[in-house]
């Protein structure tokens, strides 16, 4: 490394030492840019992934205000992927490539997305434990070191924790209603739990990447931290909703301070993550169906566009 | 134990309540699902808007009806608890979404026609249709001017765009003519100024329509025969289909609350 | 008024025979879908023989199931009043049909399945499976004859056919390893003679999958790993409306005889 | 026209007036040739899409008895076009030719297909009324001078005749089952009652080709006789059921030994026959995409009987 470089590179640490935010225009670490670049669109596809098992149930919605309000939280999610699409292109990567990786396979999304929504009981649970988790996650995004990404977070949390007491609400109807009602919940609890502790990623000892977006304040928090966090939070809302999370070795660990939990089967995780999890081909398809029969919007959008500039120029 | 709410012989107020109502609901519904595969996510959210506006309405609507009908009946049995001849939707709302130029044609057909109605609506002399038309104007105002700015983009813009949105816009024409089709209900709550006699709506309709397709550089579409029925519970195929998916975890829980 | 059936907790029997039933259903509704819209007569009438002969093997075994349950339960009451996590056919019976292709490939990596199963359940201890699988072998063996011989006509028929076939062979691949998982329920049935350890049927189904893919012209896919849940009342979100569609009417007239 | 011609046309009249069978390889006049293939094709085309209607409530019979007693009558009726468009090949012209007229829009079918099946009773209707009126037809077809058409009537009336008693059963169990049920198939009796009466054709005052198919002996009875055996026959069914027929003109007449009735709207009759029904589009959109998403079905069968063909050949 010249010295030059090693220099800015200091100059750069010392910055992000100091509780400043990096802007689109200063100079930034390759690798800082990179890392961002990548976890920026993985959260900007997580969003738009994330929109179709939820919107899955939007027509089937058992009320006309339930219907309505996940419509309008599947669409937040879409305004979520926009914010961030933007802070992608802040460093230098244009949303129609971003998209391309997704839809090549090339780039990756939340797993969590790939498990079926399979009653309504579901909604309920990815609003409290899914979107809890992801909440756990952006909050300490929120004070990430790159402005426009941090900004984004600080307006993306405020919906989430929305959305994810209307999950809540949702799991609590249930639980409190008829014994059909408190199965169904039940069972979303049983099926989502893991998941969602694995949404958390692999723990710190197998988490490479971890330790420069720590130094560099891209993360501030480890992933069994947040994971630690999450699961605190969440047992006692189980337990006041009268629910039984699906971990027999889950327990209050008084000398910790922390609940102990059971092992995570993260076999399950890397499969599902590399693409054999029961609805993987189903996301990608659905995404790339959207995306090819929209070509001819967006098409003749950019054409009417570059007419009326056109007009605009010769007038 | 929820039991089925039939309207065959109900009284005009309710009728007419529920054609606006159910309207709404079908065409929100529709539009709803397209959400997660719209063409950009602009659109999405700009299409998922409408169908939020239009289940707003459509809760207001029933809201209203359930009135009408006494203290036990709520919202969500009207919308989960009719079967297909029991609903009075216009046809138009029930047709399948097809490809974005198809739902956008529609959009456009029926947000005009939408937007004369609720205007007239805002003067109704029944005070709760009034409230909610006002209430609802400046929405449907919108969601014609949205329409109508993409009719002219796809009109005008390629070739493909143009071909597409004219096939679609033919299409769908024969599905317009119940927007101006008056029946005893409609013209007893326009002789009461609670409704609108819809042939009224017709010429501002077909002007906008010229002066938009115009702009588009589209043709007007013509036809000498028109669908009809939906207003007084004679459907499509489709509506039954619709029903089934929407009604289907109410109707197999009926004892339990959401 | 009909309460839902769950089968939490039912016993090994129950089960048993509800995947058998279940499995027949929903692969018959799937492909009575495509009734009136096949490539050609001949073949629209090919696949209702089919659809015909899964249902008519559901409602056996619904009636089964029926008896087990008491004298208040019917074969209608299995059918139509039980959720997604009550239902437990195999996961690929519920996949869409796609194109002809698809449908094609499905029907036969699942008819040379069924066609061991129930060669082997034709000695089942059971006396009510052992008389319905000796039933019904004979119309599954025509099945498997049927699509073997079709999926090689499309595999050895022209470049265009060749292609999707198998792509839509690929497609299902990773569906087809639950024919072979087995669990505490298969393994109970089996030990008692009256059900089939379905690991037992894995090489045979490879053979013949393999000789005729072979014979098709056709790459037989790779997969390290396989869906897995329908046995055990996890599906795909397909599911839930099939369901919707084919359970709105019963529920919707819950107190109707038909 | 030429003497000999004038001759040969006599003695056909004579061979048919004799009760004989005409039969493919026999001569013919070329307007006998004519209206058999327009009138076989028409009932072959209206076996197949008539399939559409019904076939829209397999998936949602409401018992599993009645789904697969559909599924069959459904199936049932794409054999009667086979049969019928085999009758129209007799006659030299193929399938192929004969599917692409009905796609084109050039062939009719039956018009009532083109009235939607809106709820369960619709399938009672159809197999009472639809079935019932197309039996009064068919049965005189039985009798008809062309042997091939002759022969597929007796087979598919056999069928058509269990089907019709299939439908009124139908109606029977929802005319004296719940009055939600009993209105539903009221609400049916309403909507299929006039175009039943349609489906005969229309008056015979109006009906310009049917005194030479009398002449021929395709047809033995007009088409207001036939109209008016099936309202005879229809009336006290009804009547059975508790049903009211929606036609207030509708009363026994002792002296005709008929019942009376009132006025057909032929208007709307012939607005949809010109493709103006509820669901012409619906229809023919259905079978043309069946068609062309069949092609390479299609093609793929015949490429593969050639290849083998081959090899049998050289071998």
């Amino acid at each position: 490394m010249i010295n030059e470089e090693k220099e800015m590179l200091e100059r750069f640490q010392q910055y992000v030492d100091g509780e400043n935010k990096v802007e689109p225009k200063d100079w930034m670490p390759e690798a800082y840019r990179k890392t961002l670049i990548r976890q920026i669109s993985q959260h900007a596809h997580s969003e738009v992934v994330g929109m179709l098992p939820e919107a899955n149930w939007i027509t089937r919605a058992p009320s006309l205000r339930r219907k309505i309000t996940l419509l309008a939280k599947v669409q937040d999610e879409a305004g979520h992927g926009l914010y961030l699409y933007s802070a992608v292109e802040t460093l230098g990567v244009k949303r129609e490539k971003t998209i391309e990786d997704l839809l090549s396979g090339k780039a990756k999304y939340s797993s969590i997305f790939n498990y079926p929504t399979l009653t309504w009981a579901d909604i309920g649970a990815i609003g409290w434990l899914v979107d809890g988790a992801a909440i756990a996650n952006q909050v300490m995004l929120c004070r990430t070191s790159y402005g426009p990404y941090a900004r984004a977070m600080v307006r993306i949390c405020k919906e989430e924790s929305f959305h994810q007491r209307q999950g809540y609400e949702i799991m609590m109807t249930l639980a409190f209603g008829t014994p059909e009602q408190k199965a169904m919940a039940q069972d979303a609890l049983n099926r989502w739990w893991w998941p969602s502790l694995m949404m958390f990623g692999p723990s710190d000892d197998n988490s490479p990447n971890s330790a420069l977006s720590m130094k560099w304040k891209i993360k501030r928090k480890s992933n069994d931290e947040l994971r630690q966090e999450f699961i605190d939070k969440t047992v006692p809302q189980a337990e006041y909703l009268g629910l039984t999370i699906p971990d027999p070795h889950l327990k209050w660990n008084e000398e910790r301070g922390h609940y102990d939990f059971g092992p995570i089967e993260w076999e399950e995780f890397y499969n599902v993550i590399s693409g054999n999890g029961p609805c993987n081909k189903q996301r990608l398809d659905a995404r790339r169906k959207a995306h090819e029969e929209g070509r001819w919007v967006r098409e003749a959008a950019a054409a009417f566009a570059r007419k009326r500039a056109m007009e605009m120029q010769e007038a | 134990m929820k039991k089925n709410i039939h309207t065959q012989g109900a009284d005009h107020r309710l009728i007419y309540t529920l054609r606006l109502a159910d309207t709404a609901l079908i065409l929100g519904q529709r539009l709803s699902e397209w959400c997660g595969h719209g063409p950009e996510l602009e659109l999405d959210i700009a299409l998922s808007n409408i169908a939020l506006d239009q289940l707003g309405h459509a809760r207001m609507l029933y809201q209203y009806a359930a009135r009408q009908l006494g203290p036990d009946v709520t919202e969500d049995d009207l919308a989960f608890f009719r079967d297909t001849s029991s609903f009075h939707n216009l046809l138009i709302t029930e047709l399948p979404n097809g490809h974005w130029g198809d739902t956008l044609a529609r959009q456009f057909l029926f947000d005009t026609y939408n937007y004369y109605l609720y205007s007239a609506l805002c003067k109704s002399t029944d005070d709760d249709i009034r409230a909610i038309a006002q209430k609802a104007i400046k929405e449907i105002t919108y969601h014609a001017q949205w329409s109508a700015e993409w009719v002219i983009r796809l009109g005008d813009g390629t070739e493909e765009s143009h071909q597409k949105i004219q096939k679609s816009l033919d299409d769908l024409w024969m599905w317009t003519g119940e927007f101006f089709m008056a029946d005893d209900v409609d013209m007893n709550m326009a002789d009461i100024g609670a409704g609108v006699n819809p042939e009224t709506l017709k010429s501002a309709w077909e002007s906008k329509v010229n002066e938009i397709l115009s702009l588009a550089t589209l043709t007007v579409p013509q036809a000498n025969w028109f669908q009809k029925g939906g207003k007084q519970g004679r459907h499509t195929e489709y509506l039954g289909y619709i029903l089934a998916e929407m009604q289907h975890l109410p109707r197999m829980y009926p004892d339990a609350k959401w």
